[in-house]
């Protein structure tokens, strides 16, 4: 039986987890509002008690001098977040269903290979893939473009849309499939609107993990852009200087999360209606 | 059936080719670079033979830093599984907001590693920042955050389990949502306490998700690099140093392309190797068929 | 419009699905597949769906070759053991779904979609989701968007297999009227169940390992199986079969002989047989065969009793409930007027109605 | 059949992939100004104030020659686009911001600017120069990467070179952006490492009596290493400020992938440079042997570790900020690094203004002589000219003269003076008009600090016994090589005289991978520098 303790224990618990967890948060939030002498001055947190709040760091990333602007990088990272998870989510989910439903065979390759293919593509070191990056993007005259960025993070994000997607069209009985066929659908028909409509949930995980990875990439976009394409964290990154601002890079990392903290409500919502039983095996 | 067939590649091939694409001319060129002395005066695609494989196997600073990545990258998946399952278990039924938790727990996963790294290094600034700050007000003294290569590393830890326990608490907590209810039922009607019903009945189920978590953590794990290059720069000394570091600074900040295509190349293939091996007994350790 | 199915065989992994199965399936009749879990049945309709490939032999139907016609062209619909619905669509939309692929016009969709709900009892649920139904309505969704395409073939796998017994007898009833006009339509429907398959079928099909072992009419192949397997699938409770000796049409058993001469079997030559006999044919009784009671089944108003015979098994259907014990000895009495004889390799020989049986589908 | 979305997409990629090609293919064609009426009077007022609260009020007038404001804004780049990287902000990040800004309000023209950090800032200029892709008209990174940048890099014309500003720059930093006879290197910072103190403790005469009672000597601004060390452990873990907080003795730059080996050289500096001998300090510069494991570098290692119990918390990981917050925050007593630490400390909002004194960078009381393998018995102090920013253009710029228009108008008088007072900015005198201390009294700054400020950097110019840094191709290499050396001592992994082995043998390897002659022939116009004094 449980103890009558167990309610304190347990919220002891989440109460101490969640501060570790939005400590950090709370840090840059009071940081942001501080200047050079608030930081030097040693550890503050609460604002007018301990010093004297400025919105200098909150200027700074919209354009105030000193800064940098955080609001056209927000749109490129948006452009390219969206357009690299649409397309890795498309080419991805027609390949998981194919591994899914059907057996492929190359001399010693099987369709378990295929999925290792693709997941082995997260084992690669960043680093392998930089500089023939950079030389394959100058070939074709993308370094610097949005479309080039779009080709390296679809890289980076289809082997993650495969490994959901493969998992979740798992968990969905082929006899839905057949059902589909039998009902006059031909297989790519059958896909669109039998299988992918029910795949609503599989298909929001995967695309948090790529909004995810795509929104946060910095070391591609950092070394394969120069100045037409700057990403979020790129602008942020470029108040990492010798004298770092930690006002303006607080500001600016807070900047850089909101978008996704929607993200994370919305995954919560699909959690909490059950959408997402299956989603994840 | 000869339609299914006919069908199967045009769902597959798109995306196959699409990575392939992408994918083996870095390959082919990180070979190809690995046997030349390309570097940062000699940008040139010479051939030098396999002496950059000889070179790697004779760099003791590479073979330190594998060392202590299955160390950091063992220790912080195996803790971030623990807390991870432990806060799904406790905001997965009857919990009061656990909606309000359950998205405050994501949000970690959400931000730039490379950024937040950046407010990590002011937080465990040993005199500026508010953790030692917190130490002293609760009497005791601080700790050498980032200039002792003990507590280096701890904090290190702390960075990736603060940044991907989520990753590990969505997974596992999304597992136990599609659990189904009726071996719960049967364990309440056996009268089975939380603990028994836990590893009779929920850690079983939660099996297979358990492990695919474990291993994909492990896999990105294992390029942990970003807030090495922040926190740390690798140091105090090369105490903190991780191969996707290492590679970094040999392949990008100092040009040695051709001695990092190397390096990267035997890494590559070790990190295969391991997380295959690992990713099998793993499955073996949970009694999970090998299907996929 | 036949659908003929010619030496079907089908292998995987060493293990055969169908062997050799030829059939014609005739529009505007119902056939049903009887077998035992496993024998092949669902592997059949998956085949004549197109669902699944064969090794070799042909189908087809009107002169076309039925194998090189894709599954969304064979004019086909398959009803699921399991309660397979789009969990994405309501009941009305799952029942459209296929009459939008086959680009009817909204008013006939409409039209067709209520008369087929109706018929399956439906006419309320049309805006609900399947997971918001019972078993029992999902399955009504399914049947009613089979029903709703108006195809030339229909298959229902074991439709009714995992609902409970008295939904099961329930829609086994409202089945007989709603394939009774379906027009044109070849119905296949496959069943585990003896009952159903007799009272369903128009054509009786039964299958064993792949293969069909006979085909006919309920009543042929209830009253004539044409093996001792038929006649245990046919049953239930399973036929009881055992071997026992014929001497101038007096049968004995495990030692006992029994006492009159049946009639049906005189004209048999002395010797070995198989002998089959029904549970209804068989009582406890003060003399007859001796055996021991392993397993005793009381079901509503009838009692279930499993005896072994040395190694044979028998059971005994009773009326009524009865006070038997496990391990109690009884006396068996056989019904002799009754016994199907089998030759040693299971081919009928004679059956209680003095009819010789000529046996297809070996 | 229905066309598949899928296709749909890829022709679409397709199609914005050959746009882009189409976009971004650039034309050898070089693009020169229009002209267009001054925006500005000769002598006008220029001043920061309209571009934020960040900027001070200060007023200077506008210079004279074709940089001023006034000649710029007689062009036309309407229609001109100039891309430069820069160091992140603020450290001359942020100048380059601001100047982009005026310049394209001044000449209609776009540029775009980049900021990195300082880790990455050397591979994303060098990698599109060697890859040949035309990525950055202008780029800033600090002089001492000439070895690798100078063949992609576009010598100053003649007429920039002429400019008033130019010709005030002194000898040293001219020296410094010349490679093989070529002014490469637009000018625009002057950098050099000097000791910064508490002149408020040092000067207090509590503390000298009780600094005399405990050692026995004379406290004052400590003039070799040894002192600095005594000094700075006298006052650590005491709060010499009276605001309740332990200070410590001594802020450094240790992070090891930071600027550590600046530091190191800084305090190796007397040791090693010898003026008796010539022939180099990091090499000799015949035989190409390094001599990094010599005693006196071994020495400065030692100090350095010892140097660990003056060392604020975490002082063993501080990166120049952290140097900077630290000394800037009164937290340590002392410093020494460039003058970003002095400027920041002397703002108007510091809470340690005017409370703080410039001094030469300490030296010692014998120097190692490498020819006679022995220690001389003298007093020695050298100037460290460390690197500093420098900018340059790509000789595959399109856009040069705007490129060079926009570095000249940097660097222009009114703007140097405005950010000489900014110490974020990074940006130093290097300039002989600079070396005025009513200009920084001016600022606000006591007579006595402007005073001991301007003789600090204006003796460097004059010492004759200076150390440059290493400034050959692959310097990164050897300075991360060197970096690696005094982590692992100063970690305890290593004692310093094998670290530096170690060292040695890291940077014979690496002359050898360059190419012995390369690194020679460039090492030798860095002891052309050291010892034509």
């Amino acid at each position: 039986m449980r103890s009558r303790l167990y309610p304190v224990f347990k919220y002891t618990v989440i109460a101490l987890w969640a501060c570790f967890v939005a400590g950090p948060f709370f840090w840059a939030m009071t940081t942001s509002f501080k200047n050079a002498n608030a930081v030097q001055g040693g550890p503050t947190y609460i604002p007018w008690a301990q010093y004297e709040p400025t919105l200098t760091g909150w200027r700074n990333i919209f354009g105030g001098a000193g800064g940098v602007d955080v609001v056209g990088p927000f749109v490129n990272s948006a452009i390219v977040t969206v357009a690299a998870s649409a397309i890795s989510l498309a080419l991805g989910s027609l390949a998981a269903y194919a591994l899914s439903r059907y057996r492929f065979r190359l001399g010693f390759i099987k369709n378990s290979d295929i999925v290792f293919f693709f997941v082995s593509q997260r084992i690669m070191p960043p680093v392998v893939l930089v500089i023939p990056f950079f030389y394959l993007l100058q070939w074709g005259g993308l370094l610097d473009t949005i479309p080039g960025l779009v080709i390296v993070t679809v890289a980076l994000l289809l082997p993650i849309a495969v490994w959901v997607m493969v998992d979740f069209f798992n968990g969905i009985p082929r006899e839905i499939d057949e059902m589909a066929m039998l009902d006059g659908c031909p297989p790519f028909q059958t896909f669109v609107r039998a299988i992918l409509p029910n795949s609503l949930p599989g298909l929001t995980v995967a695309a948090m993990f790529c909004a995810v990875f795509g929104w946060n990439d910095f070391f591609f976009a950092f070394r394969l852009t120069f100045t037409e394409v700057q990403t979020l964290p790129q602008a942020v990154v470029a108040l990492n200087s010798s004298i770092p601002p930690w006002w303006t890079l607080s500001a600016a990392a807070l900047f850089g999360v909101a978008p996704l903290i929607l993200l994370a409500l919305w995954v919560e919502r699909l959690l909490s209606k059950g959408n997402l039983s299956g989603a994840v095996r | 059936m000869d339609g299914l067939r006919r069908h199967k590649s045009t769902f597959l091939l798109p995306g196959l080719l699409t990575l392939f694409l992408i994918i083996i001319f870095p390959l082919l060129f990180t070979i190809r670079v690995s046997f030349s002395g390309w570097n940062v005066s000699n940008p040139q695609m010479d051939f030098i033979g396999g002496a950059n494989y000889t070179a790697v196997l004779h760099d003791s600073r590479f073979w330190a830093s594998i060392t202590r990545l299955v160390l950091l990258a063992g220790g912080t998946v195996l803790i971030q599984y623990v807390i991870g399952f432990g806060m799904a278990l406790l905001v997965w039924r009857e919990a009061r907001g656990r909606r309000f938790w359950r998205v405050l727990f994501l949000v970690p996963m959400m931000t730039t590693p490379v950024v937040m790294a950046a407010i990590w290094q002011t937080i465990f600034h040993e005199s500026l920042g508010p953790v030692n700050d917190l130490l002293e007000m609760l009497g005791l003294t601080g700790i050498p955050w980032l200039t002792e290569s003990g507590p280096a590393l701890a904090a290190l830890m702390t960075v990736e389990i603060w940044q991907w326990t989520p990753f590990m608490f969505l997974l596992l907590l999304a597992g136990l949502l599609s659990l189904p209810k009726e071996p719960f039922m049967a364990a309440a009607i056996d009268g089975a306490g939380t603990w028994r019903t836990f590893r009779k009945v929920t850690f079983p189920l939660m099996a297979p998700v358990s492990v695919a978590a474990v291993v994909i953590r492990l896999i990105e794990a294992s390029k942990l690099s970003d807030s090495v290059y922040v926190l740390t720069s690798g140091g105090p000394g090369s105490s903190t140093e991780t191969p996707g570091y290492y590679l970094y600074i040999q392949g990008l900040r100092d040009q040695q392309t051709g001695y990092g295509g190397a390096m990267s190349l035997t890494y590559l293939v070790l990190m295969i190797v391991t997380l295959t091996v690992v990713a099998a007994l793993l499955t073996r350790a949970f009694k999970l068929k090998g299907d996929s | 419009m036949n659908l003929n199915a010619t030496d079907l065989c089908l292998t995987v992994d060493g293990v055969d699905h169908l062997r050799n199965v030829t059939a014609t399936f005739r529009p505007g009749r119902l056939h049903t597949v009887i077998g035992r879990t496993m024998a092949g049945k669902t592997t059949l309709l998956r085949a004549l769906a197109g669902l699944q490939g064969v090794d070799s032999g042909s189908l087809t139907r009107a002169g076309e070759d039925f194998l090189r016609t894709p599954v969304w062209r064979r004019d086909t619909a398959m009803v699921y053991q399991q309660f397979i619905n789009y969990p994405h669509l309501t009941v009305f939309d799952n029942v459209a779904f296929p009459l939008k692929r086959a680009g009817l016009s909204r008013d006939e969709i409409r039209h067709r979609v209520q008369q087929s709900l109706a018929s399956v009892g439906l006419t309320d649920f049309g805006k609900r989701k399947p997971s918001q139904l019972s078993g029992g309505q999902q399955q009504r969704v399914a049947i009613a968007r089979a029903l709703a395409r108006r195809t030339g073939i229909l298959l229902l796998d074991e439709p009714l297999a995992n609902l409970d017994y008295k939904l099961r007898e329930q829609l086994r009833d409202e089945f007989k009227a709603l394939f009774s006009d379906q027009g044109d339509t070849i119905v296949i429907y496959t069943t585990t169940e003896p009952a159903e398959a007799m009272m369903l079928g128009d054509v009786v099909l039964v299958m064993h390992e792949g293969r069909i072992l006979q085909t006919g009419t309920p009543q042929e192949v209830f009253e004539r199986p044409a093996t001792t397997t038929v006649a245990s699938i046919v049953n239930d409770p399973p036929m009881n079969v055992f071997a026992g000796r014929l001497k101038g049409g007096q049968v004995t058993v495990a030692g006992f002989q029994a006492a009159h001469v049946s009639a049906h079997l005189a004209e048999l030559s002395d010797g070995a047989y198989q002998f089959g006999l029904r549970a209804t044919d068989v009582s406890l009784a003060s003399s007859g065969v001796d055996g021991e009671v392993t397993y005793v089944e009381i079901s509503g108003s009838e009692t279930f009793v499993h005896v072994v015979v040395g190694e044979t098994p028998f059971v005994v259907q009773l009326e009524g409930i009865h006070d038997v014990d496990l391990g109690d000895l009884v006396k068996l009495r056989l019904r002799p007027d009754r016994l199907f004889a089998f030759d040693e390799r299971g081919a009928l020989v004679r059956t209680p109605s003095h009819d010789l049986v000529s046996v297809e589908g070996r | 059949m229905r066309s598949r979305p899928y296709t749909r997409v890829v022709a679409v990629a397709a199609v914005a992939a050959l746009t882009a090609t189409a976009c971004t293919t650039q034309s050898e064609v070089q693009h020169k100004p229009k002209k267009k009426a001054a925006l500005f009077k000769p002598g006008s007022e220029i001043s920061y104030k309209k571009y934020g609260r960040n900027y001070p009020a200060t007023k200077v007038k506008d210079g004279p020659g074709s940089c001023s404001y006034e000649s710029i804004s007689r062009k036309d780049y309407s229609g001109q686009t100039l891309k430069i990287i820069s160091h992140a902000v603020p450290v001359i990040g942020e100048p380059t911001q601001l100047h982009a800004k005026q310049f394209e309000e001044i000449t209609g023209g776009k540029v775009e600017v980049v900021n990195v950090p300082f880790g990455e800032l050397h591979q994303k200029i060098l990698t599109p120069l060697q890859a040949g892709q035309p990525a950055y008209d202008v780029m800033f990174y600090p002089s001492l990467w000439i070895g690798d940048m100078a063949p992609y890099l576009a010598p100053v014309p003649e007429e920039y070179l002429n400019t008033p500003g130019m010709r005030d720059v002194t000898q040293s930093y001219m020296d410094v952006a010349t490679w093989d006879g070529k002014v490469v290197q637009y000018p625009v910072d002057g950098d050099r490492h000097y000791l910064k103190v508490r002149s408020d403790v040092l000067k207090d005469p509590r503390w000298q009596a009780e600094y005399k009672k405990a050692t026995g000597k004379d406290l004052k601004v400590p003039t070799t290493w040894a002192e600095y060390q005594e000094t700075a452990e006298f006052f650590s873990g005491k709060d010499f400020d009276g605001d309740g907080k332990r200070n410590y003795g001594s802020a450094e730059v240790t992070k090891r992938d930071d600027l550590t080996f600046s530091a190191f050289i800084s305090r190796a500096a007397p040791y090693v440079k010898n003026p008796k001998v010539k022939g180099g300090v990091f090499f000799d510069a015949k035989t190409m042997k390094p001599l990094i494991n010599t005693p006196g570098f071994v020495r400065a290692l030692q100090d350095m570790v010892e140097a660990k119990s003056i060392w604020a918390p975490g002082g063993a990981n501080f990166g120049l900020g952290d140097e900077i917050f630290s000394f800037g925050g009164g937290q340590t007593l002392m410093s020494y690094s460039w003058d970003d630490a002095f400027i920041q400390a002397q703002q108007p909002d510091s809470k340690i203004r005017n409370t703080v004194e410039a001094a030469p960078l300490p030296g010692s009381t014998e120097v190692y002589n490498r020819t006679t393998r022995s220690w001389d018995k003298k007093a020695n102090q050298a100037a460290y000219f460390t690197w500093g920013w420098t900018s340059a253009v790509a000789k595959a710029s399109s856009h040069q003269e705007m490129a060079f228009d926009y570095l000249c108008f940097f660097s222009n008088e009114a703007n140097t003076a405005l950010d000489l007072t900014i110490g974020r900015f990074g940006v130093n005198p290097y300039r002989i008009s600079h070396f005025d201390p009513a200009f920084w009294e001016k600022q606000g700054w006591d007579k006595d600090v402007a005073k001991a400020y301007v003789k600090t950097l204006s003796g460097m110019e004059e010492n004759p016994n200076r150390v440059f840094d290493l400034r050959v191709p692959g310097v990164n290499q050897y300075m991360s090589a060197l970096a690696n050396g005094v982590a692992a001592a100063l970690a305890g992994q290593q004692p310093p005289q094998r670290a530096l082995d170690g060292v040695a043998d890291e940077w014979v390897k690496i002359t050898d991978q360059i190419g012995k002659d390369k690194v020679r022939s460039a090492y030798r116009n860095v002891v052309a520098l050291e010892d034509k004094s």
